[in-house]
């Protein structure tokens, strides 16, 4: 009955069909197949990436919760737990960008407030083809408004993320999106189908035929065949899930509930058997019970649907009237469809018939994991050797060009679409190195931020890997934050390619071995493998969300200059780097050289240098160095200050003037301080054995930056502004 | 030439908007009304435009730019000639 | 004195305006759940900003038809105060306590930004603590808040200066560019004829703590208190935050 | 029964929904396309309705609920008895 085509269409190969076949004891019906299809693609099964992931950190001071359970939890003291984890929706998102990065916001959502976290803040990252080609604009205006009519209605403000543009993701746009709750430590819930006799319990919306096979989609590479796997987009409903989770909240808070988890991927099927597997217990549901959009749909249907904003819960009998009241005063559908059983299977009737029946440990934990073969791709070598660029003529208008590409240029087009704000507690706005959010009633803070170079992973994914930890730690160093735990989403190619096999391992290995340098933990993510269009891959892509807790949030420095006649001090120092920097791609169009070097023993230094400043209150303004290098920097710090005050800087490094403007150099950071503190930022920076000096000051309306006795650039801070401001707005402007 | 387009959600495709409807005119009373779908409506002035003309563009704005193929159909109607 | 939060189902800033009112305004405060009909005594009823609904069919046009309303209503009819924040804006324009209409912002894009408002009227309930031509610092968060009103009841406003808020720049001078959503008259704040009902589109909840980058909005919120104490002659008990600030938000919807 | 009502703005409202949707055509080379106006369209199923009784109500929902009439307009039609 189970033919090869059939296989096909499940994503599954003739040994994992055996393989199943094996742990039941016979061959599945095709509705047990799909339910072993979902649980064993690569997107719920991690067959691909799990010996890999095993590497990184997971214990520390702080964790609560490590991977395995729905998201990450940290104890950040007074009682209270942070709950994160970042999740992708690319797929989706290239088919219909809307509701594709609506779901996803939707999904992490659940995902937190499933452990009894209340979301307090999303960040997003975006990757899209250049903003010249219309399809990519219409796909990058279609995922922010997603995002943004998706959270905004939620009530959760987004706090920050990256938007990055480069051509290999023009085919297959990247949007991750990660989801910070808070909650109280003894009130965590955990997704156990524990206690036979229980009650199963679904709520929230009706199932419908959506989506069904989401998560295989998200495993498969796209190829022409794309128009086929249309059917499969969800329609968000975040008015539905913002009563949702009022609505658990308060089941939660009223200690109604026993276990619970979200339907996400894989829907009915992953909510039952992991939570069955977790509990070591089995489970019944009787599929007439389940609230229906639709007439007429199968078991298959039903237990694969992805419709959104939906939950299983596991209750005491005696508690599931007062659930049910709960539920029913948030307007929403709350019914038993089954019970907790011991026998450790999932079993599931429809019109009276038995039609799964199944050990829920084969499907959730027996998922085969492999280990497939990686071998270093040829052109790594080719690419990483680079020849020096001609010296530009003009650096002014270099320095504009760069000002102005879409990867550095200003983002606010994309967050002034967010609601930032809601919930009265984001103290640091977008636009900053990280989000600080306040705690209310609390002296300490919350930071975080999310951060990856592609291009410096497609050159070198080890350093690339490391060099992600290390600029989203500086980004939390730069608000005073020690950071605290890691969550990481990692969009790569086909993993069955060998080449794409070895960019995981290493990347996978940098990230770790800089986590551990950092001594922070990593609790959760997520892989999205199969990021290919027409066989041509993305760039390796990680992104780190890391988490930071600040002391004392009346600290926190800004991220543009405050005042004029402040000193400007540079931590850390200049070399002569060009690999993998913006400047080199968008002047010279190579994307070609080693990415900067990384120590990460020096950089930590640097950013202790940098919160202990900070805590003694001596710093002003923050910002580390990154893309666009010093220059762009310093640009920065002068856009975001109120009043646009301009600096002069001098410099005498004995390096070539474009790479000390424009070179990526890691381990860097720029402080303002007030005159008469620069001594004592000196002082404690010589003592941390941590490069420093006073590099200029702020003031005037222009930027000024000198190399060795010679001005090289000078331009008006209105002018670079405009030119860092408009960028984008500029490609979406209606022409009359 | 003015054209009506109209664009609504698939059928099988979830309407929160039209559900939302539904449930406040239920509130109200209107316990006759069983379902609402909602939807968009384009009405379009085209200059100088034939029958045969407006046969050829009008599907194709409808599919390129008004409707998304992907969760939503549409139907169109010519107005006034 | 006694302020009220309405909670209808899809608000999300209900919390936050309890926040400023409670627990920054040192007033005592209460949630009013959409479904009752109880005012539970209060001074002045506040519309929080949100979703309600999903604002669905168009923001603000659902929650007018919920039970607490028809008690808005009443209550407002009577004279109460009743202030409105951006979705609570949108659900008094809907239920006819406030003459006009929301159109999408002109650019067709939600908006989360700081705004500069001008008062243009200090001489109300809601603007008393500020003075005529202040410049207020305050966020806006709304997809529509491009206020319209057909060109007699605009002069109507006008001429019964009526008009309380208007979009200005940092000088508070009306350019083209400050009034970023487009609303005619670059309105952004009105009250009704009678003085005792107020929406407005910025969020003055978000601005009403130094340490969340403006403390203006206060303004607002001290200029309906200083109006009722005047009118009840007593005095409000003040900063009067007996429990602990809690950074999670109490359980809305139980009680 | 069902029945589609639809709601447009005013000619006397602006209507920059529909001016973005004709400025996009014609960046996509549709110049014949002269004015658009967008508005909502509801495809309403009543339950066991006769024609009288959906000539009393349907107005009303629209009138109450549907459309605001200070900026919309609405017509409407008996799609299937
Ligand atoms: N997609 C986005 N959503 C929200 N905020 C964003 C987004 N993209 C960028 N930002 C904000 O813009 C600012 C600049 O981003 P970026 O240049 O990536 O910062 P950094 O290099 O310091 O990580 C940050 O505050 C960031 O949070
Ligand atoms: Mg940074």
């Amino acid at each position: 009955m189970i033919d090869e085509k059939t296989l096909a269409d499940h994503n599954l190969t003739r040994e994992e069909y055996d393989l199943i076949v094996r742990l039941i004891g016979r061959e599945p019906n095709l509705t047990e197949l799909g339910i072993f299809s979902v649980m064993w693609s690569e997107h719920c099964g991690y067959k691909s990436s799990k010996v890999h992931l095993k590497k990184f950190p997971t214990k520390g001071k702080y964790v609560i919760q490590g991977p395995g359970e729905n998201a990450g939890v940290m104890d950040i003291g007074d009682g209270l737990a942070v709950v994160f984890k970042i999740e992708s929706h690319n797929h989706p998102s290239y088919i219909e960008p809307y509701q594709g990065a609506a779901t996803g916001v939707g999904g992490i959502l659940r995902d937190i407030f499933t452990m009894g976290a209340r979301p307090i803040a999303v960040l997003d990252s975006l990757r899209f083809g250049p903003l010249d080609n219309p399809k990519n604009r219409a796909i990058m205006e279609g995922v922010v408004s997603g995002i943004s009519g998706y959270g905004n209605s939620f009530g959760v403000p987004t706090v920050g993320g990256e938007v990055y543009f480069n051509d290999c993701y023009s085919q297959n746009p990247l949007v991750n999106v990660c989801c910070v709750g808070l909650a109280y430590r003894d009130r965590l819930f955990l997704a156990r189908a524990s206690g036979a006799g229980n009650a199963v319990i679904y709520a929230g919306a009706k199932t419908g035929r959506d989506g069904i096979h989401g998560a295989t989609m998200a495993s498969a590479e796209f190829g022409e065949d794309i128009e086929h796997k249309r059917p499969n987009v969800q329609v968000g409903d975040p008015f539905k899930e913002k009563l949702l989770l009022e609505a658990c909240l308060e089941a939660m808070a009223k200690n109604l509930i026993v276990g619970i988890q979200d339907m996400g991927a894989a829907g009915l099927t992953c909510s039952t058997t992991e939570m069955a597997a977790k509990a070591g217990t089995g489970m019944e549901i009787n599929l007439d019970l389940v609230p229906q959009r639709e007439e007429g749909m199968t078991p298959y249907e039903i237990m694969l649907s992805e419709s959104q904003e939906r939950m299983l819960i596991v209750a005491e009998p005696e508690k599931v009237e007062e659930l049910k009241k709960i539920f029913n005063k948030w307007d929403l559908d709350a019914v038993v469809i089954g019970r907790v059983t011991d026998d450790g299977r999932l079993k599931v009737y429809f019109h009276g018939e038995l039609v799964i029946d199944i050990p829920v440990k084969a499907v959730v934990d027996l998922c085969p994991a492999y280990r497939r073969p990686a071998r270093k791709p040829a052109f790594v070598n080719k690419i990483s050797r680079l020849r020096k660029p001609e010296m530009p003529s003009d650096l002014n208008q270099v320095f504009l060009q760069l000002l102005a590409s879409p990867n550095i240029a200003d983002k606010e087009w994309v967050f002034r679409q967010y609601d930032h704000m809601v919930q009265v507690n984001t103290a640091v706005l977008p636009g900053a190195d990280s989000a600080v959010l306040r705690l209310k009633g609390l002296k300490k803070a919350l930071a975080m931020t999310l951060d990856g170079n592609a291009l410096y992973t497609f050159l070198n994914p080890r350093r690339g890997g490391q060099i992600a930890v290390a600029e989203a730690c500086r980004n939390l160093a730069c608000a005073g934050a020690a950071p605290i735990g890691v969550t990481n989403c990692l969009n790569f190619g086909n993993p069955e390619k060998p080449e794409i096999m070895w960019q995981f391992r290493e990347a996978i290995e940098g990230i770790a071995e800089a986590c551990r340098q950092f001594e922070i933990p990593v609790t959760g993510g997520n892989v999205s493998f199969y990021n290919e269009t027409g066989g041509r891959p993305i760039y390796p892509t990680p992104v780190l969300g890391i988490i930071g807790l600040i002391d004392d949030i009346n600290k926190v420095p800004s991220a543009g200059f405050k005042a004029a006649g402040e000193s400007i001090i540079l931590l850390g120092e200049n070399r002569e780097e060009f690999g993998g920097s913006e400047y080199l791609r968008l002047i010279f169009s190579e994307e070609k050289g080693q990415p900067p070097a990384l120590s990460l023993a020096k950089e930590k230094k640097v950013q202790e240098c940098c919160r202990q400043a900070i805590r003694a209150g001596l710093v002003r303004t923050a910002h580390d160095v990154s893309e666009g290098g010093l220059a762009v920097a310093l640009a920065e710090c002068a856009f975001r200050s109120s009043r646009r005050i301009g600096f002069r800087v001098k410099l005498n490094d004995v390096i070539r003037t474009d790479a000390l403007l424009f070179g990526e150099t890691q381990s860097r950071i720029i402080l303002a301080v007030r005159k008469k503190d620069a001594r004592k930022v000196l002082n404690l920076a010589r003592k941390m054995k941590v490069p420093a000096k006073v590099i200029g000051e702020t003031g005037g309306k222009k930027m000024e930056i000198w190399h060795r006795g010679k001005k090289i650039i000078d331009l008006k801070v209105e002018l670079g502004y405009q030119a860092w401001k408009n960028s984008i707005p500029n490609y979406f402007k209606i022409k009359k | 030439m003015k054209v009506r387009i109209l664009v609504t959600l698939k059928e099988s495709v979830l309407d929160p908007q039209g559900q939302t409807v539904r449930n406040a005119l239920h509130t109200l009373g209107y316990h006759q009304v069983r379902d609402v779908r909602q939807g968009k409506v384009f009405e379009i002035e085209l200059e100088g435009s034939s029958r045969e003309e407006a046969e050829k563009i009008v599907p194709e704005i409808a599919d390129r730019v008004l409707a998304n193929p992907i969760i939503e159909k549409f139907t169109w109607e010519i107005l006034e000639a | 004195m006694k302020f009220g939060v309405v909670v209808f189902p899809g608000s999300n800033c209900d919390y936050d305006t309890f926040h400023a009112l409670q627990n920054v305004m040192g007033q005592e405060t209460v949630f009013l759940w959409h479904k009752d009909h109880d005012l539970q005594q209060v001074d002045c009823v506040v519309l929080p900003g949100g979703f309600s609904y999903g604002d669905y069919l168009r923001s603000g046009a659902i929650a007018r038809f919920s039970p607490i309303m028809q008690e808005v209503k009443k209550f407002a009819e009577d004279g109460g105060l009743v202030l409105g924040i951006c979705n609570g804006f949108q659900i008094l324009l809907e239920s006819g306590l406030l003459p006009g209409a929301m159109l999408r912002n002109k650019n067709l894009k939600f908006l989360c930004q700081y705004v500069n408002i001008r008062i243009e009227n200090d001489r109300t309930a809601f603007t008393g603590a500020g003075r005529k031509g202040q410049v207020l610092r305050i966020p806006i968060a709304h997809f529509d808040g491009n206020y319209y009103a057909p060109p007699e009841l605009l002069e109507e406003l006008e001429r019964n200066n009526q008009i309380l808020f208007r979009y200005c720049d940092e000088k508070g001078n009306l350019t083209g560019e400050a009034n970023v959503n487009g609303s005619l008259h670059h309105i952004a704040g009105i009250v009704n004829r009678k003085g005792n009902v107020m929406g407005m589109m910025p969020h003055p909840e978000r601005a009403s703590e130094k340490i969340l980058g403006s403390e203006d909005g206060k303004i607002i919120f001290q200029s309906i208190i200083n109006y009722l104490e005047k009118k009840k002659g007593k005095k409000s008990p003040g900063r009067t935050v007996s429990r602990p600030i809690s950074p999670l938000p109490p359980l809305i919807g139980t009680f």
